[in-house]
């Protein structure tokens, strides 16, 4: 096994706790590990080949994190995907590290197993919303309670795809699927609620076709310490093609990303000209910048503790259909479950040999019989 | 003072019982101490209420715990008490029927207050009427000689004081057979170190209880069982989870690899977090996962990252783990899945033993999932059992279920330390290099047909696995038939050829037309009952215990047609007899008992006799 | 089957939804139904013996349950307890009601189907901070986020008491027990921030031994429509005793409940003197109401379809140990799972027969030999 | 024009292939409905794709359509196929393994481009090259005659129009066979009614394939096949699923129960949820769960409440569902529990057939908890044995697991409907008083062993259920040892008192000694052998089918020993066989397959022929 640290986890090198990095392509790139060649993106891309629908937004999200691992400086072997079933699930035979795709709905649990046991690898998870929130929300919400250190890139297309299309829990209500052909009657999640609500100490949004978000937002969540939860608006254009268009479309998008950047007021339009401001009641609402000044709008601050405030961005849009924030509504430092434990053990195990078992198994009390 | 008789004893059966709150479980592990010291053989068995802590004095409450000790050889704690300790009548009402008829009968006549009798649900006062006249009664006040005796300590009240009555019962059964006070009153010398008022208490009540032995005209005889030869060496009492525990550290000191536990609390199994999480000194690392399925998966995500994974269990959790073990049944990680089993179905009794899952651990998930199954026979034997189970799972890559019970789990007996470097060692052989050409094949096999294993932080030896079906080799995902055909029949043979040793047989003269054939926590009663009856009856009859239960001993079919009977005696209905009468042919008889109680001796001995008395 | 309709479920009767029914108690005694004679504590009050430790929280629960049921005037067979695994689990024995004691961490998925298939019945479940929220959180959160009509309470007492005393998802962090020698390391839930998060529709807490404001809350949580979330701080006098002292016990309470009361001011203490008002940066703060003014403080609004005053009153508090807001949080209505379809399913029912049956397997192509 | 040659035939396995973007499944269909109106005895397959959509042309994104049709009796789809039908190079190469030798392969030659072949894997045109030189080729330029044929329809681009091919193909192959043009072109105008343009271009688009066939020169030979000798009645066809909802939704009319469905959507078992959904109309509820052990649970709480409740999946869903399974049984209420078969372990291959779940079904459940089991063997029959195993759940207050595969499920054959009043009744004898005196015992038994359905709602009958061990007769949680004996055994014995009928045995002369015993899908095979094999070989041998799987019928051991030899065919690795040898220790011989497809005529045919040939 390596015995290589480099800048990734642990405080030891790497982007400092503080900075988490948004929005400087390339810090996180410099790796103190031994690393002899730069890593290009070739050397993620395994030679399985894809099998994803014809435009599924799935391609867009895979040639992204293939194109930014590099960055990472981390070598390949180092890096471990875990996946649950659903196309999103596919995703770890595409990606050249070390893989396990797991049964429904388990990645989260799996990949805990994974990152606590061997604090020295960078361990990714990849779900869908189905995998993730229906039959694996409990793991999810665990993760994310502990903060282990895992990256969990939810790719989320409201629907299930891998079973040809019945509704999610992130569906709207009163969708029509071959499981509810008179129109479900499921309130959804909102999957960002739903993980500040269990504690997540990184919670992040972005959208499959927006490459340098998608980049932007996976730098942040790789500089972060515990758990970081991104979810990825992802088109399903065979079984809901459009969910997105809103904050996805050309001509669309513009108008209703709502871009959450740390320490900026909320600004968005394709002038900037509307903003988020808390009104008299103390709610915060969809403002005019014209009208309202400047002054008047809400600083982002990921890194609050309290996630009150990034509980309420979140909830500016019930559905992507409308203005809706895009990018990292928290970020903070909590301890991180394990990862510290098992260096420590490993440690503890080296000193350990034939004598001190012999001297487990006599502890307590023996007598001897001649 | 008169001189008291002593008597000459082969073996003894005591059972002390009383509330839940009136510490039965330490007056009994004591004893057990004392009796250790004196080099009796012996087994124990608590037997803790079902509630967290029932109302004081109901028959629910009750909490007991029974030793079994003799001048030779023994295995079990012994089917019916010779002597029982009641501290109420909740302890008495719930535990005579067990008490053999003749027995001996101590109670704390203090508790049996009108209150408590009604408690327990007696009408009448069962010391005063005709309840106990085929019993040897002995009315002792315990309550009131304990505050008697405590009086002036330091800092004690009455209350305090009253609450030492165990330690007075300790010390008058001590004095009743003989047992050292030393090893009794250093524990609690070094136990209440820092608190000298309930030390001094808890010795006067033990000095009370045993010169009440030695002085009261009550007791007229007090009894003698001599050592037990035993084989030389190092001994120390064990149950079942300890040993298992320490089975599993073993298994990582001897392969280097590092113990991984995730579980999720359940009776009995919480037990072994509870022992394992202490043991960070060994670099174990546990993890109290949020159920069942994420414990499985955790274990299976540290199994590929090289460790030595666990995962432990009773049955509602090996229901809910099936999926995940199937899983590794397709990675063909090593892992071990333990179950300790208890009464089902459903919830059960979850306090009770039963060992009703020998078939959902060989088939008990979709599709053809076979695995190896393990099961251990008595509390020492867990140690072996997990060591043998760990072989089994790194040198073949698969995940094993290893199974314990109740019964095991919670009753102890004297263990002779194995000598560490005998133990088994156990090679990971990681992979560390490219297995074809410069390719790395992950389903390339060796001989064993066993499969690489490649843990994350190696280069060179990226691959993915997961849980459809592979091609064989490649690990790429296949959907050819041929593929999934030689697979799945792959999968069979690579447990079938798991090397598991003979089963041994035990047939002194050679001229047995029966043979007993056990697997799990009846091995005691099964081999008691069969010295017994060839010592008492000369009865001629062999005996053999499995340890594998898949797969089985090569042996196995040829020793089933060596006997003209084969009685197999579960708790359950059936299981083993099913698998071998499928497997073989072979009609064996079925004994059944389904109660929720382990096996007696007795009740092996009332079968045998039933076909060769 | 009973035909009886009441005012406890449906619209018909009983509270108009707009009325919550806080403090005001007796309000829904009144039913419609033809109850023969005025219930009482006892008819809810199995034989079974209970079976609890002395001195457990659980007692006190029970006994205001029992006491409070009469008053909803809904006969006690149309009333249906479902309970999972865990002390708490117990309860269904005692109450003299139809009940199902399930598998561990399922009793909202088997009351859901309970509640589904038969809206003219009142669903409740019981269940523990294991059981509900470790290996049954999933279950938990689709409940809620699906709004099925059912009333849920969580007896959390910050351990698993059943299993004699291994930490639980609410336990604080370090918590030392039988599985954490050394101190664990998860970092706990506060429920009703996951509640929140889960879309959860009527979210409140309580205090095991506060017979009058369990008593409320339990009123206002079968007045509504749709999944109530109840929390009920219970203390494990065996296994975790004291653990919420700072709002349970004399002396302390008074100090540091903060009681949540729709549409009035948040005050708190002895005397009133503390509140909780939004200070300059948008944030919740507590203040002296001396300093801020009574019309600074913030005022309660639980029926806000927006979640986020709810969220920032519960992470007020990161635990019962210092003041924290008893009361409810959020009651909002919105569409109620399952039911109003179950009835309606129910009526085409009755509407078919063999010859619907005939027709159906006639449909598509058919062909006749003769 | 010449005219063409008129063949008779006696029975014809045509498959269709194609990519899935090019309407094979939608081919099928409609000939299979031309061919029912014909009056032949038709059994069909599709086979789709693992993938939700390959990228056109690969090998992996080919969608078949098999039809088996014939003038008498037909039981399977058919094992080889006599045409092929080719639209691209991907879907010759995935196909024509299977294809008999000699046999006719008809392609769309203008699918055949370079890059076409290359995505498909072909170095070289095998129309070309003498790869096909074992077979009657037919190079077919469909595309471009479809396009010719629909040039000038309005709003038609040649890009819509070539979307048309299948139904040149399907119109040629019509042609061929003397299909009747008219349901096919009824069914084109009925379904693109609101959409002229495409309804003209799919009728241009059949009707030249149709009229390829008669005058192009490449096709000399047309055949007919008679119409079947069938019963009197009226038929459909139906696959698996279909029938499966059906009789569920029979059940529920014949028990006035409400039906509830809670389901999580797997392959294949979504189907059903799929199916069940869209029929409100009888009442019908369903629910898609978060999970399959919400699913479950969600059943058990509807059961408790009086529907006839139901939940379905496949393989990884049961092992999900098993601790609530276990839970049903120890509630003892009704609730049938589907599990469509798919090829295992793990995740295995989705959709692909297997039925390797029997074990799990009998054992998979910690603990002692029987169940009855019950197997549909035809997709017809998928109705009947929905309504046993909903008699069964309902009478005897039991979970009953049903068995279906994802062969039963996706493949077709006529089904003569039932006249419905001759369905079973099926009679909740819902509990409506007290039972004793005036208190309601939940566990009073009946003569069946039975306990009362006391739904919440009914007055006086109030009442607590749950997992923990219950005493007989009064329900209340007991640990008593003797009462779990009692109720273990009880559990066991009520289960095994489910009347089953006696299995059938086709023993034409009665003088077989060779047994061929089945259960599931694999009846078709077993029975189009025997017929073929008797009536070709004159061998002698008997035939017979489980349906029930627990309790076994009560003759099943006096048939198995009525016979020489049993051979037990299974796709699995021979679970039955396990069952029968354990239970009558009967040395029946195992027949697997495990490669995901179905048991096929000729792999019975070839067994039998191994030991009678
Ligand atoms: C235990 C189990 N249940 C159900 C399934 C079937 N299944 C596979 S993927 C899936 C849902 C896929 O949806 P999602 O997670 O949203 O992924 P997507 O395909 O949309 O990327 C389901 C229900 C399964 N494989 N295993
Ligand atoms: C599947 C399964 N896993 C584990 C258990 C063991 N178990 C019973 S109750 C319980 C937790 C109890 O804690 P909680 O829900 O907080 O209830 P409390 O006892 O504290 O009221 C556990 C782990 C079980 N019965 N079933
Ligand atoms: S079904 Fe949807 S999510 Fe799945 S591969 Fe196709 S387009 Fe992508
Ligand atoms: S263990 Fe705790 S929660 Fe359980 S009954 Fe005892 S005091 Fe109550
Ligand atoms: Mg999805
Ligand atoms: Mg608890």
């Amino acid at each position: 096994m390596s015995e290589r640290t480099n800048g990734h986890h642990g405080g030891n090198g790497g982007a400092p706790d503080a900075d988490l990095g948004f929005g400087q392509p390339g810090e996180q790139a410099i790796s103190d590990g031994p690393v002899e060649l730069p890593l290009s993106k070739a050397d993620f891309s395994s030679d399985q080949e894809t099998r994803w629908c014809p435009g599924c937004g799935d391609y867009a999200i895979l040639a992204s994190v293939q194109g930014f691992m590099p960055e990472l400086g981390i070598p390949p072997e180092q890096i471990v995907f875990v996946t649950g079933i659903g196309c999103a699930g596919r995703f770890v035979y595409y990606m050249d590290t070390y893989g396990m795709h797991g049964i429904h709905g388990r990645a989260p649990a799996l990949a805990t197993g994974v990152a606590t046991s061997r604090p020295d690898l960078s361990v990714w998870v990849v779900s869908g919303d189905g995998d993730a929130l229906s039959i694996g929300g409990n793991h999810l919400i665990h993760a994310l309670r502990r903060n282990v250190p895992l990256k969990i890139l939810l790719f989320n297309n409201q629907i299930y795809g891998l079973t040809k299309g019945q509704y999610s829990p992130t569906s709207e209500e009163g969708k029509v699927t071959k499981s509810t052909p008179f129109g479900s009657q499921d309130h959804p999640f909102n999957p960002v609620s739903l993980a500040l609500g269990a504690e997540a100490s990184f919670v992040a949004r972005t959208v499959d076709t927006d490459k340098k978000h998608v980049a932007e937002t996976l730098r942040a969540a790789a500089a972060h310490q515990g758990t970081a939860f991104v979810e990825i608006y992802q088109n399903c254009n065979v079984f809901n093609d459009g969910a997105f268009d809103a904050v996805r479309a050309k001509g669309e998008k513009e108008r209703n990303q709502i871009r959450l950047e740390h320490g900026k007021p909320v600004r968005f339009g394709a002038e900037d000209e509307r903003g988020v401001a808390r009104g008299p009641d103390g709610r915060l609402e969809l403002v005019d910048v014209a009208t309202v000044g400047a002054d008047a709008l809400v600083v982002h601050d990921a890194e609050r503790r309290e996630p009150s405030l990034a509980f309420e961005l979140a909830h500016l849009a019930a559905r992507p259909t409308a203005p809706t924030p895009i990018g990292i509504f928290r970020a903070v430092d909590r301890p991180v479950y394990g990862a510290e434990l098992s260096a420590s053990l490993d440690e503890a195990r080296a000193e350990v040999g034939t004598p001190e078992l012999e001297a487990l198994l006599h502890s307590g009390e023996t007598w001897t019989v001649s | 003072m008169e001189e008291k008789t002593l008597e000459k004893l082969d073996r003894v059966v005591v059972r002390f019982a009383g509330d839940s709150g009136d510490g039965m479980q330490l007056t009994g592990s004591r004893f057990t101490d004392a009796t250790a010291v004196v080099g009796n053989d012996l087994a124990t068995l608590p037997d803790f209420p079902a509630e967290i802590r029932a109302p004081a004095g109901t028959p629910h409450g009750v909490s007991a715990f029974q030793i079994h000790f003799a001048s030779r050889d023994i295995l079990t704690p012994g089917d019916h008490p010779n002597v029982l300790v009641a501290m109420n009548p909740a302890a008495l009402i719930t535990q005579l029927g067990a008490v053999e008829k003749g027995g001996t009968v101590i109670v704390n006549e203090d508790g049996f207050s009108d209150h408590n009798l009604r408690k327990a649900g007696y009408e009448s006062n069962p010391l005063e009427d005709d309840s106990l006249d085929d019993y040897r009664l002995f009315r002792v006040p315990m309550t009131s000689m304990t505050v008697r005796a405590t009086e002036g300590i330091d800092g004690i009240t009455r209350r305090d004081a009253a609450r030492s009555k165990n330690l007075f019962a300790l010390g008058l059964v001590s004095w009743m057979y003989g047992r050292p006070t030393e090893p009794s009153t250093n524990w609690i010398e070094k136990k209440f170190d820092d608190d000298p008022g309930v030390r001094d208490a808890n010795l006067a009540a033990f000095r009370a209880g045993y010169n009440f032995g030695e002085t009261a005209e009550l007791l007229a005889v007090h009894y003698e069982i001599e050592a037990a030869p035993a084989p030389p060496g190092t001994y120390r009492n064990v149950n079942g989870t300890q040993a298992l525990a320490y089975g599993l550290i073993a298994a990582s000191v001897r392969s280097g690899l590092g113990l991984f536990l995730a579980s999720y609390p359940i009776t009995p199994a919480s037990e072994l977090l509870h022992a394992l999480s202490r043991h960070r000194r060994f670099g174990v690392h546990t993890i109290q996962a949020e159920d069942e399925i994420a414990a499985a998966n955790m274990a299976l995500g540290a199994a590929f990252s090289g460790r030595l994974a666990v995962t432990a269990t009773s049955g509602p959790g090996m229901d809910l783990k099936a999926e995940t073990i199937g899983l590794a049944v397709a990675m063909e990680l090593p892992l071990i899945v333990v179950d300790i089993q208890r009464a089902g179905p459903s919830t059960g009794m979850p306090t009770k033993t039963e060992a009703a899952d020998l078939l959902m651990a060989l088939y008990g998930r979709h599709g053809e999932s076979p695995l190896p199954v393990v099961a251990a026979s008595t509390p020492s034997d867990c140690f072996h059992s997990a060591i043998e189970a760990a072989r089994i799972a790194v040198t073949h890559r698969t995940p094993v279920i290893l199974l314990s019970d109740t019964f095991l789990a919670n009753s102890s007996e004297p263990w002779k330390l194995p000598d560490v470097d005998s133990l088994p060692e156990i090679d990971p052989r990681f992979a560390t290099e490219p297995n074809e050409g410069d390719r790395f094949m992950p389903y390339l096999r060796d001989e064993r047909l066993a499969r690489p294993w490649a843990v994350p932080g190696t280069p060179g030896l990226r691959h993915r696995i997961g849980g459809l079906e592979k091609e064989d080799v490649t690990g790429n995902i296949s959907y050819q038939p041929e593929n999934h055909d030689h697979m799945t029949r792959l999968r069979a043979e690579r447990i079938a050829r798991v090397e598991v040793p003979d089963v041994h047989v035990d047939d002194p003269d050679g001229d047995a037309t029966l043979l007993v054939l056990g697997w799990g926590s009846s091995y005691g009663a099964i081999e008691g009952a069969a010295r017994r009856l060839r010592r008492e009856r000369g009865l001629k009859l062999a005996t053999a215990h499995l340890r594998h239960l898949n797969p089985l001993p090569g042996n196995i079919e040829q020793v089933l047609r060596s006997y003209e009977r084969v009685l197999v005696p579960e708790t359950n209905m059936g299981q083993l007899s099913k698998v071998l009468r499928a497997e073989y042919l072979v009609d064996v008889e079925s004994y059944t008992k389904v109660d929720g109680l382990p096996i007696f001796t007795r009740d092996v001995m009332e079968q045998v006799e039933e076909r060769l008395g």
